[in-house]
């Protein structure tokens, strides 16, 4: 399955680069999709996820043709 | 019920002007509006703050406030509202955010602002990078509300 | 701080956009303005209304006005504070009054606003008389906050 | 002492009138300048006083000079 990744703002910054494409086979979690992108770098703490949009847990399956999201605590307003 | 993103600087009282203006078929019904309206401000955590840039997630972010906004919508007795928030490069005194809502009565119009203020902040994914004299900085968390 | 008596009727996001332009020396300093406006409808019990007196008390109004607005400098962290009341005849859709309070933090300025309102609307001696098509009626209470 | 007494609003359509003016002798309360002015009319419940455009309850003395007022509870905002 092909996933689109995106990253956002600090974490974007730290990473060098605004986004992802991963293929890889089904039934991977989020938390799985950010280990094999960045196997040497745990997800900081607070980190925030998303999946097609919605926030999803770490847990959450993703599917193929998903976009997956990781950014930090939201400060808008 | 308007939800905007603006690239630009925007006059949230023009705004407000303008919408109002649009809602002729509800004058006479609203007897309440709650108004609140985020600026920038010169400094932060005892800084001084010369710009900020507010990223925001395309899609994501606007589909966020309409639901808050909905969610509002179905939790109060509301004739209408409006969100614009601003993205992109601020200065110092540019608005960043105006919500605005319409009732027959006070308590929902008040209640209804501070819950969609509150939930934008919480849930709405902008992210804000302050340009300090040091640098540019991630503003890592909001206030408490 | 400005607290105003208006006999005649006013535009309040005019009001609201001349009295922030002389804020210049707090421009960079207030992140949240919180802003209520209230509006004559034109029906309430059910029934149509057509216009409205709104009678005072002259000097007690003002000096209660003056007292609720300086509680609430006192309690919160505010920049500054404007409140205009109508009195006299009004019509259906007319303003009847403006409460907009400008601090750095949202908390603060959406606590006083609503405070302001409450307090004003519990203390401030204004009466409201309503025409409907069965004659002129005081209203005996006001909707709870 | 000279009473200065003000009514208003629903009160004062009722009573005909808006300012009545009472000579007394000292000491009074709020309600004995009621019940001077109106001996056969009782204050309607929930009717609010004033002294001095100040909140008062109906046992407060009135001096001379003073402004006294009733009025029904108010509806502003």
């Amino acid at each position: 399955m092909a996933i689109q990744v995106k990253y956002f703002a600090s974490l974007r910054d730290r990473l060098g680069r605004a986004e992802d494409r991963l293929d890889a086979a089904a039934g991977l979690t989020v938390a799985e999709v950010w280990a094999m992108l960045w196997p040497d770098t745990p997800l900081p703490p607070n980190m925030l996820t998303a999946v097609n949009m919605e926030y999803a847990e770490p847990t959450q399956i993703v599917h193929d043709g998903d976009e997956v999201a990781f950014f930090p605590p939201v400060t808008g307003g | 019920m308007k939800i905007e993103l603006r690239a630009r600087p925007f006059d949230p009282l023009l705004e407000l002007g303008f919408y109002q203006a649009g809602l002729s078929e509800l004058q006479g019904r609203y007897g309440a509006t709650a108004i609140f309206i985020g600026t920038m401000r010169d400094g932060n955590d005892g800084e001084p703050v010369r710009g900020m840039t507010l990223e925001h997630y395309p899609g994501m972010t606007e589909r966020h406030l309409q639901r808050i906004v909905e969610t509002a919508h179905r939790e109060w007795p509301l004739l209408d509202a409006l969100v614009i928030h601003r993205v992109g490069e601020l200065r110092p005194n540019d608005p960043i955010v105006l919500v605005a809502v319409w009732s027959a009565h006070r308590a929902a119009a008040f209640a209804a602002c501070r819950f969609i203020m509150e939930e934008l902040k919480s849930k709405a994914p902008f992210w804000k990078r302050e340009d300090t004299a040091a640098g540019a900085r991630w503003v890592e968390h909001n206030t408490p509300g």
